[in-house]
This record gives structure tokens, C-alpha cells and sequence, in this order.
């Protein structure tokens, strides 16, 4: 019962700002509403007890990488709305196609209910209190059966690191 | 405890609205954002079955892509302030030209 | 040094573009802000926060002290003066009563003399004390500003026996002093100066060897020898560059050429130096308060000179070493009653003028170190 | 639904209290914090400070929340109105959210059964630079953004330092989670700031600069930007932001006591003849009480009698309970104990013990804060980039790496534990040395030059 009230509560926030952050057309605006919407991602990841997700997401999105977005909005003085040239077709389309794909996944959901032992609207959760604790366990896999995917990602924020300085750096004889 | 077909559809609500950002703006924040925006609704999905498994290595990709998203933001806005330093601007229609 | 002032200069100057392209940041410092100290109102043009251009905006605080002088008698016009540097009110008033003295061809007797010269340092440490507390805030010490508020205090004390008056005190009159020194002048201004040598360790060991203190100063406005002169920068600024020239000793006036006293200098022009001369001339100024009480001759207080001034026909000027700097007097006489004209060489104002080229490539953090280390006063700035 | 509401009431009934306590209790004590820092302020400067409203200004809080709170509420015609409304309420809630994670006393807790504990007050504190962001982005002041801009940069820098220096904490601890944190300096009979010197220092420091105190308070830095990305906030929305400012102290004070200072346990916990520092507490409120009975009777306003009577009644109250069990203890007759309001006064006695010890040790944190903040002459903002970047995070780092290899001298070699930390911290230091040595020299070739360049590498980082 509390579960769910929270599950709605946090998935309401969340698509109600998304749909916001879409439709903003100040940055800033667009960026607080991203905000919003990952810190109840958040809060949907407590209710999963994925605890330790639940901080990363704060500390690394939202307190991280969206911090950088608001950082570069401010220095490019995005703050003004741009102009906004309507283009119907591309919009349309957009949404047709949206409308499309959610129509197949609401099928694929509805279809596969029934499917003994996997169905998607009928699986109950792993039983909560038989859950490991969550950091350690997350810890542990991480650092034993996932240690090369984890020191590639390390590898990966390294180079994305160096080609964000790059990039960021001031060529010394451009125009 | 409501079944996993929920969480599934949430993720895909986001990741369509994300999708529509990334399609018509033209911003180019504002698409950095959307697609932070799809990488975030893959993350529900992770997690949903990682609890429903009881399996932790949902967890570990989920924690992947968020690494993956910091990349990808550091790099993004990297291009985009050299582009904006170069033509003023950081609509996407402008970026017409591979080198300039 | 001047290396260094040069390259800073310079790295401006190869990209008058901003960083990244976007539009200069303007801000308006001042009329109304907390370090401006009063009405100064700087306009900079910031790339990020690197100052790439500056303006500053005076006359907010414009009463038109030259003007008046010309329909007020020369007795009038002295308390005018004081209302110029108004924390300095006593070297205004001896520049002043000196060059009107010199118009009409007098000199003030001994006495007068040497009791004008220790109010005269006194009120230098007062200043420079003021100026260091503020200083001392606008970099980010709170603290000092009121130990040197409690030294002030001392000396307006004895301002205060002596005239009645803490602040604009007319202390001087032309041809002399209107007051004799009250009984315990010499007492007084002894218990002070030996207390202040302590405080003033006090102030030092605060700030001279903290390293946040160095980092905010050492190197921050650099100001050569050369630019000084250009500028006509004068006082601790002009000695703080290296160059040893006070009129004190120069041109000695009141009873200076009487006492035994050093000009500190500096090596580099830059914030830390006009810091560590300030410093210095208040342990001087504290030499010389003890070395003119330890006799105070005995006579008039008063040369011989009428109750209407009628100099006669002629111009003069009068400089004398302020707290700031040079404060000069250059006064015209048509034998009337009254000056026909009043120009003053302010200090403040001149020394102002070094601002822009100062903070030229430093960060707006700087500029209010900047300010400080100028020591202006707006009220002379602006006269 | 009712049924609902009650069962969730009485299973969490000591959480929602803490939670209540907090929203309702940090506003005041923030309000004395600012009382206490301006006591502070004025010993240090040779003058008497608050001293009208109430004995010696105690009700001065109060006055200064009244007059605050009846202010026009401003908002500049040009502000972004939603924003403006927005950022410092999310300061707040950052500030007040991330105290659910804290321990006050054993059972003083929100979050009691989150299993990331401490990481959870540093996550949802990072939340706060967006509050001030957004403020002074929102504002539309030249002022404002510089400070906004420049609050940014600092906090995330310093939050790698925090973060990294809070490591070596967790490395000693081997947990997260906050009363375990506290049990492992229990059992280990250590407080981890003697293991662990340096990183409690780039804590101290780091927490500091992120908390936007002097001589790190660039940010508002009155003397150039006015008030920094509060210039045009006023009236409630500005007391949010100090609230919020003051929370964070407590926060950070909390977190430093918590992984270094031995949380709420009493000096020497394990040490059994120092027993009699458990009285302590007792007979200092006892003396509190008497002062305020004291002096209430002087005071000339009817409101400040009660208001000092009423202090002294709270002080021996606890002091009763306090003074109670300690009897209990001493006597160890079980006929006494067994009474019910003993027994009554004994749960709550855990409790309020360690609060007392607890808020004790962040109080010298926070006082430490004052301290430096009326000593020190400000940073200017490069030399604040680079100590965080060339010597802060590197420091922290090689710190992080030296209690690894301090915990591995002592599990695998056996060594002996201060041994082991002596030349792990001597190592760390010889490494800080040769940084600021190493930067001094760097400091002097680039001196008058900034790092307005660096700010964008700087913030690569950032994810």
C-alpha cells in the first residue's frame, strides 16, 4: 500500500517534469525540471531498495552532472529563450512515432502477462527481507565479477575526461 | 507491491518524452538533457528487474550507465562550448558543416 | 617586478576578446557599495572575473570647496579644509594655515610648531590606522578593524581635550594655534605612543606573515617607480615603489627638521609593500610624537598677524606631506580679504588615478584590495 | 485508511518525531548559532556584542526571526519569478533533508535503518549548491551570478576533498552506516581523528569551504560582490538561505563528529576509572539551571523572567534524568530500579546522553568555524581553486591510499596500530609537503594570472 502510494507519487513527478523539461523553452527552467525528475527517479530507486543507487544518482547526476549543465548554460548565457522555429512536420512525426513505440511496449507487456514464471505483470518481487545488503552486495559484485566492465568505465570518465579539456580549451590562434 | 509492469511502462513513458525532446529541439542543451533524460529511463528498468530477480547486476549496469552519462555530459558540453566559442551559437540546425 | 606588471598588462592586451566569445560582464561597483569607501563608483568590464577595462565615476561627494574658498576670508575657508580629508582633518588644516602663513610672510613661533607637528603625526597614525582596519575588511579580516578603531579612539581622545573636536577639528589658525596645550598633553600622547608600539606588533603579527594575507597582496597592483612618477602618485604608494621621497624631509615644514626619524620604502610597488610602509610610518610617526614631547618649548602660540588677513597681492603654494600623500595648497591673493583663487593638489584624487592601470588584468576580488591599498578618501576626491 | 495511518504512526513513531524535532528545532538553534558566532565576534574583538534584547542578548534570535519574518517580500520586476521563488527552498530542504541521516544520540535518527548512513547526508547536502545557483542565476544581478558562478566551482571542488577525506573514515570504520560508524570507534577504542589526522584536516577544511564560510566565503563575499548570489534576497527568502547556511554547519559538524570525533560517545568510552566524566553532563546543566534561576530574577522584562525560568526548568529536567540514573548506577539496588518511572527515565537517558556529548563536539567543530572565520583575511578565488585542486585532492587522495595500506600493515602484517598510523600520517605528510612546495613554486611563475582556464578543466570532473 505504502509502496505503491510512493511509486505513484514519484512516477507522477517524474513524467509530469519530464514533459515540462521537453517543453521549457528556457534552459534553466528545462534544467530544474531534469532536476526534478531525476531526484524522484531517485526516490523510485529507494523504494526498490536500491539504496546505494538512490545516492549515486543524487551525488552523480543530480549533484554532478546537472550541476555541469547549469554551469555551461550560465557561461554560454543560454538564459534567454532562443528563438523557436515551429516545424510542424518534424513534431508530428515525433509524436506519431511516439505514440507508436508505446503502443508496442504497452503490447509486449500486456502479451508476455501470462507467461508462467516471467510475466511481466504478474512477477512478485524477490522478497525484501532476503535481500542482501545492498551496498555490500553491490560492492562486492562490483569489484570481483564486473571488475574489468568497472575499470573500463574508469577508463572511459578518464578519456572523456581529457577530451572534455580538449574541447573545452581555447585554441590559441582560432578566428 | 505492484508488479514490475508498471516500473516498465514509466521507463518507457520517460524514454518516449525523452526521445521527443531529442527530436524536436533544437537546442542543444536542451537534447543533451533529453538523452540524459532515455539513459535515466533505461536506469528504472535496471533496477525494476534487478529487485525482481533479487539479482544485484542490474545494479552494477544501472551504476555503468551513470558513469557512461557523465561521460557522455563531459564530452557534450566540451563539443558544444567549442562549437558555441566558434559560431555563436548552440542551435543544432546550425551545426551543418564536419569542420569548420 | 615591473616584468611582472608588464606581462599582466600584456595578456590582456593579446586577447581584448573574452574567453569563451560570450559578452563582457559590466558591473557597476559603487556609488553604493561596501568597499568603495563612500561614493566611488567604478565601472569594470569583466571578462569571467578578469578586469579588462575600468571607469571610475567621481563627484557624488562634489561640494565645491575651491569655489567657496574665493567668497569666504582666509579665516573662514581653514574649517572648509577640514571637511576634504575628513579623517585627516589636522594635516588639511596645517597645509593650510602653512600656506596662508607663507602668503602673508609669517612664520608661527616655535611652539605652535612643535605642538602642530604631534597632532599632525598623531592624526597620521589615525588615519593609517582607519585605513588598515578597512583594509584589513575589504580583504576579509573582520577583526582588525576594531582594534584599530580602539587605537583611533585613543588619539580623537586627545583631539577631543585638546579642541573639543574628534573629528573635523580645526585644530590650527593661521599664524599659530587658537589653544595651548592642555596640561597633560605630553602625558597623554606619551602613554599612547608607548602602548601603541605593542598594538601595533599586534596588527603585525595578525596579518604581516599570514600567508592568506600575502597571497591576497604580494603581487596584486603592481605600480613601478616609472608609473608612480607618470601618475604623480605620492605618498606610502610612491614610497611603497621604491622611490624615497617624502617632503617632510625634503622640504621640512612645522618642526620636522628637528626630530631624527626613517622613510620606509618599498622594493616591489605592490599591495604587501604599501601595507609594510604604512605599517613602518606609524612606528615613525610614534618616534617622532616621543621625541617633540620630550620638550616642548616655551612662548607664544600665536605669531604676529592681524584680525582681518590682508596679504598681499600674490600666489604661493604649499605642500605638505599628508597622510596620503602630497597635499598641496596653491593660493592667489589680489590683496583683498578674501583668496582669489583656492586650487588643492588632493592626494586621494591623484593617486586615484593609478586605479585603472592597477587592476587591468586582475580579478574583481583584487580591485577592492586595490582600492584599499590606494587609501582614498572620497570627500577629498571629489573636494 | 485510519488503521493505515496508525500502524505507520507506531512503527515509526521515534523517526517522525526526530523528523518534526528537526524542522521545528534547527531554525532555533541556527538562530543561536548566529547568537552564540556574534558572541563570539565580539570577545574576539574587544567589544560586548548583542547585549539589549534579553541577559546578554539571548532573545535576540527571536527578535532578529520576528523582524525577518514581517519584512516586504521583494521580488526584482527582472527575476525569473518561479526560479527566484524555488532555489532557496531548495536549499533549505537540502540542509533539512540530509540531517535525516545524522545520529544525534543512539536513537536520536530518521533514517535509522538506511544502510548508507553517511552517505546519504553528503549526497543529499550536494544538493544545496543548485539552491544557490539557481538564486543567483535567478536574480538577474551581476552580483548575484559572479557569486553563483563562483559557488558552484568551490563546492563541487570541495566536495571531491570532502568526499575523499570522509573515505578514509569509512576505509577505518568498514561501514556506512552511521551507528555502526560509532560501535567500530567503540570497539576499536580509538576516535579516528588519531588514525586518521589528515583526512579529519582536509575535512575540517574542505567542510569549510563548503559550508561558504570565511576565509572561504567567496560566494558572498561582502566586500566584492555585496552579498554574492544573496544580494537581492530579502526578508523570509533570505532567511532561508542563512537557515540553510547554518544547517549545512551543523550538518558538516555532525558528519566530521560522527567518522572522527566518536560520534556520541564520551571521551575515553572504554576507559572504566574515567567513569565519573559520565556526571559531567549532569552538573553542568545543574550549574546552567542555577545561573538562569539566578539570574532571572534581574532581568527587567516579565518575558525575559519567564523565558530564563523557563531554560533553567528545561536544564533540570534533564538534569533530573540524568542525575537519576547515574544513582541508579552507582547504588545498582534493584528495588530501584525496577520502579517504572526509573525505568522510564533510563530509556530515555541513553538517548539524551548522547546527544549531550554529541552536540557538544559539534559545537567546538562549529566553533572552530568561528574561529577561523573572525582570524583569517578571505581567499581570492584562484588561490581558492588552486589549494582545493593542487593540494586539497591530491592530499586527500594519497591520504584515501595511505589508510588503505595502514589497514593492510595491521590485518596482514600484524602490526602494531600506531605504528601503523604514525607512518602512514608521516608519509601523508611528507607527500602534503612536497604539493605545497611543488605549487608554491607553481604559485610564483603563474602569480597574477588566474585560473580562469583551469575552471573549465577543473569542471570536467564534476561528473
Amino acid at each position: 500500500m505504502l509502496d505503491s502510494i510512493v511509486f505513484y507519487f514519484f512516477a507522477g513527478v517524474a513524467v509530469l517534469s519530464a514533459l515540462l523539461m521537453v517543453t521549457r523553452r528556457n534552459a534553466i527552467h528545462s534544467a530544474v525540471f531534469l532536476i526534478t525528475t531525476l531526484l524522484s527517479t531517485a526516490g523510485i530507486f529507494l523504494q526498490l531498495h536500491a539504496e546505494f543507487l538512490f545516492i549515486a544518482q543524487i551525488i552523480l547526476y543530480v549533484g554532478g552532472i546537472m550541476v555541469l549543465f547549469i554551469f555551461v548554460i550560465m557561461l554560454v548565457r543560454l538564459d534567454v529563450p532562443l528563438p523557436q522555429i515551429r516545424s510542424p512536420l518534424r513534431q508530428w512525426t515525433a509524436i506519431f512515432v511516439a505514440f507508436v513505440v508505446f503502443g508496442e511496449g504497452v503490447y509486449i507487456v500486456w502479451k508476455s502477462r501470462l507467461v508462467p514464471g516471467h510475466g511481466l505483470l504478474v512477477l512478485n518481487p524477490y522478497p525484501s527481507d532476503k535481500l542482501p545488503p545492498n551496498t555490500e552486495n553491490l560492492a562486492k559484485s562490483l569489484f570481483s565479477f564486473y571488475l574489468l566492465p568497472f575499470e573500463i568505465a574508469s577508463v572511459l570518465l578518464l578519456v572523456a575526461m581529457i577530451g572534455a579539456v580538449v574541447m573545452g580549451k581555447k585554441r590559441a590562434n582560432t578566428p | 507491491m505492484m508488479p514490475i509492469g508498471h516500473y516498465l511502462l514509466l521507463s518507457l513513458l520517460l524514454l518516449l518524452i525523452g526521445a521527443i525532446g531529442v527530436i524536436t529541439r533544437r537546442n542543444v542543451i536542451i537534447v543533451l538533457m533529453s538523452i540524459e533524460l532515455i539513459l535515466n529511463a533505461v536506469n528504472i528498468n535496471l533496477v525494476a528487474f534487478s529487485r525482481y530477480y533479487g539479482d544485484v547486476a542490474g545494479q552494477v549496469f544501472a551504476l555503468f550507465i551513470i558513469a557512461d552519462a557523465a561521460a557522455e555530459a563531459a564530452v557534450g558540453l566540451g563539443i558544444m562550448i567549442a562549437f558555441f566559442r566558434n559560431r555563436e551559437t548552440v542551435l543544432a540546425d546550425e551545426m551543418d558543416l564536419l569542420k569548420w | 617586478m615591473s616584468v611582472l606588471a608588464n606581462t599582466v598588462h600584456d595578456r590582456t592586451l593579446q586577447r581584448p576578446d573574452t574567453i569563451l566569445g560570450a559578452d563582457e560582464l559590466v558591473i557597476n561597483m559603487g556609488p553604493q557599495h561596501p568597499s568603495t569607501h563612500g561614493v566611488l563608483r567604478v565601472k569594470l568590464k569583466l571578462d569571467g572575473e578578469r578586469v579588462i577595462g575600468s571607469e571610475c565615476v567621481i563627484g557624488y561627494l562634489h561640494r565645491g570647496v575651491e569655489k567657496i574658498a574665493e567668497n569666504r576670508s582666509y579665516q573662514q575657508f581653514a574649517p572648509y579644509v577640514d571637511r576634504m580629508d575628513y579623517v585627516s582633518a589636522v594635516s588639511n588644516g596645517l597645509g593650510y594655515c602653512e600656506a596662508v602663513e607663507k602668503l602673508l610672510m609669517v612664520e608661527a613661533p616655535l611652539r605652535a610648531r612643535v605642538i602642530r607637528t604631534i597632532l599632525t603625526e598623531l592624526q597620521r597614525i589615525a588615519s593609517h590606522l582607519l585605513w588598515l582596519g578597512t583594509h584589513a575588511l575589504d580583504i576579509g579580516a573582520l577583526t582588525p578593524l576594531f582594534y584599530c578603531m580602539r587605537e583611533r579612539e585613543e588619539i580623537l581622545k586627545i583631539f577631543e581635550k585638546y579642541c573639543g573636536a574628534r573629528l573635523t577639528t580645526h585644530a590650527f589658525r593661521i599664524g599659530g594655534l587658537q589653544y595651548e596645550a592642555y596640561d597633560t598633553l605630553e602625558k597623554d600622547v606619551e602613554r599612547f605612543c608607548n602602548s601603541f608600539e605593542a598594538r601595533i606588533q599586534e596588527y603585525s603579527d595578525l596579518l604581516t606573515s599570514n600567508s592568506i594575507w600575502i597571497g591576497r597582496t604580494r603581487n596584486v597592483g603592481l605600480l613601478d617607480a616609472a608609473d608612480c612618477i607618470a601618475l604623480g602618485a605620492s605618498g606610502p604608494v610612491l614610497r611603497a615603489s621604491g622611490v624615497k621621497w617624502d617632503l617632510r624631509k625634503a622640504t621640512p615644514y612645522a618642526a620636522y627638521d628637528q626630530y631624527k626619524f626613517e622613510i620606509p620604502v618599498g622594493s616591489n610597488g605592490d599591495t604587501y609593500d604599501r601595507y609594510m610602509v604604512r605599517l613602518e610610518e606609524m612606528r615613525q610617526s610614534r618616534l617622532i610624537c616621543l621625541q617633540a614631547i620630550e620638550n616642548i618649548p616655551v612662548g607664544p602660540i600665536m605669531a604676529r598677524v592681524g584680525k582681518v588677513l590682508k596679504p598681499p597681492p600674490g600666489e604661493v603654494y604649499h605642500a605638505i606631506e599628508a597622510p596620503k600623500g602630497i597635499l598641496g595648497y596653491y593660493i592667489v591673493s589680489d590683496g583683498g580679504t578674501q583668496p582669489y583663487r583656492v586650487r588643492i593638489r588632493p592626494p586621494s584624487f591623484i593617486n586615484l588615478q593609478a586605479l585603472d592601470k592597477m587592476i587591468r588584468g586582475h580579478l574583481v576580488t583584487d580591485v577592492v584590495a586595490i582600492i584599499g591599498t590606494l587609501d582614498i578618501v572620497l570627500g577629498e576626491v571629489d573636494r | 485508511m485510519l488503521q493505515g495511518v496508525l500502524a505507520f504512526v507506531q512503527t515509526w513513531w521515534v523517526e517522525l518525531l526526530c523528523a518534526v524535532l528537526i524542522v521545528l528545532v534547527v531554525p532555533l538553534i541556527a538562530g543561536y548559532i548566529v547568537l552564540v558566532e556574534r558572541k563570539v565576534m565580539a570577545d574576539m574583538q574587544a567589544r560586548l556584542g548583542p547585549m539589549r534584547v534579553g541577559p546578554h542578548g539571548l532573545l535576540q534570535p527571536i527578535a532578529d526571526a520576528v523582524k525577518l519574518l514581517i519584512k516586504e517580500d521583494l521580488i526584482p520586476d527582472d527575476a525569473d519569478k518561479f526560479i527566484f521563488w524555488f532555489a532557496p527552498v531548495l536549499s533549505m530542504t537540502a540542509a533539512l533533508t540530509s540531517m535525516g541521516g545524522i545520529a544525534f544520540g543512539p536513537w536520536f535518527q530518521v533514517g535509522r535503518d538506511i544502510n548508507i548512513g553517511l552517505l546519504f547526508v553528503v549526497g543529499v547536502s550536494a544538493l544545496g549548491p543548485f539552491g544557490i545557483v539557481l538564486g543567483g542565476w535567478a536574480s538577474n544581478n551581476h552580483y548575484s551570478i559572479i557569486g553563483a558562478i563562483r559557488s558552484t566551482a568551490q563546492l563541487i571542488s570541495y566536495e571531491t576533498t570532502a568526499g575523499f577525506a570522509l573515505v578514509s573514515g569509512f576505509l577505518l570504520a568498514g561501514t556506512l552506516k552511521v551507528s555502526d560508524i560509532v560501535k567500530a570507534q567503540y570497539t576499536d577504542h580509538v576516535w579516528y581523528v588519531f588514525l586518521a589526522p589528515v583526512g579529519f584536516f582536509t575535512y575540517l577544511i574542505a567542510s569549510i569551504a563548503e559550508t561558504n564560510r570565511a576565509p572561504f566565503d567567496l560566494p558572498e563575499a561582502e566586500s566584492e560582490l555585496v552579498a554574492g548570489y544573496m544580494t537581492e534576497y530579502s526578508g523570509f527568502r533570505w532567511s532561508l538561505y542563512f537557515l540553510a547556511e547554518y544547517a549545512n554547519m551543523i550538518v558538516v559538524g555532525a558528519v566530521g563528529a560522527t567518522l572522527f570525533l566518536g560520534g556520541w560517545l564520551r571521551p575515553f568510552p572504554n576507559v572504566a576509572w574515567l567513569g565519573w566524566v559520565d556526571g559531567l553532563p549532569t552538573l553542568l546543566l545543574a550549574v546552567t539551571g542555577v545561573y538562569c534561576v539566578m539570574r532571572a530574577g534581574k532581568q527587567p522584562v516579565h518575558v525575559q523572567v519567564m523565558f530564563m525560568w523557563a531554560v533553567a526548568l528545561v536544564c533540570f529536567l534533564v538534569a533530573l534524568i540524568f542525575g537519576v540514573v547515574e544513582f541508579a548506577h552507582l547504588t545498582s539496588s534493584a528495588a530501584f530500579l525496577s520502579q517504572h518511572p526509573v525505568q522510564l527515565l533510563r530509556s530515555m537517558y541513553d538517548g539524551l546522553y548522547g546527544a549531550f556529548w554529541f552536540l557538544l563536539k559539534v559545537s567546538a567543530y562549529i566553533y572552530i568555524f568561528m574561529w577561523l572565520r573572525f582570524t583569517l583575511p578571505r581567499f581570492r578565488f584562484d588561490q581558492l581553486m588552486r589549494l582545493g585542486w593542487h593540494i586539497l585532492i591530491p592530499l586527500a587522495l594519497v591520504n584515501v591510499i595511505a589508510v588503505g595500506i595502514m589497514l593492510a600493515l595491521m590485518s596482514s602484517l600484524g602490526w602494531n596500530r600506531w605504528l601503523a598510523a604514525l607512518l602512514t600520517t608521516l608519509g601523508t605528510l611528507v607527500v602534503g609537503m612536497l604539493l605545497i612546495r611543488w605549487n608554491d613554486k607553481h604559485a610564483a611563475a603563474a602569480s597574477g594570472s588566474i585560473a580562469t582556464d583551469n575552471t573549465q578543466v577543473e569542471d570536467s570532473y564534476a561528473g
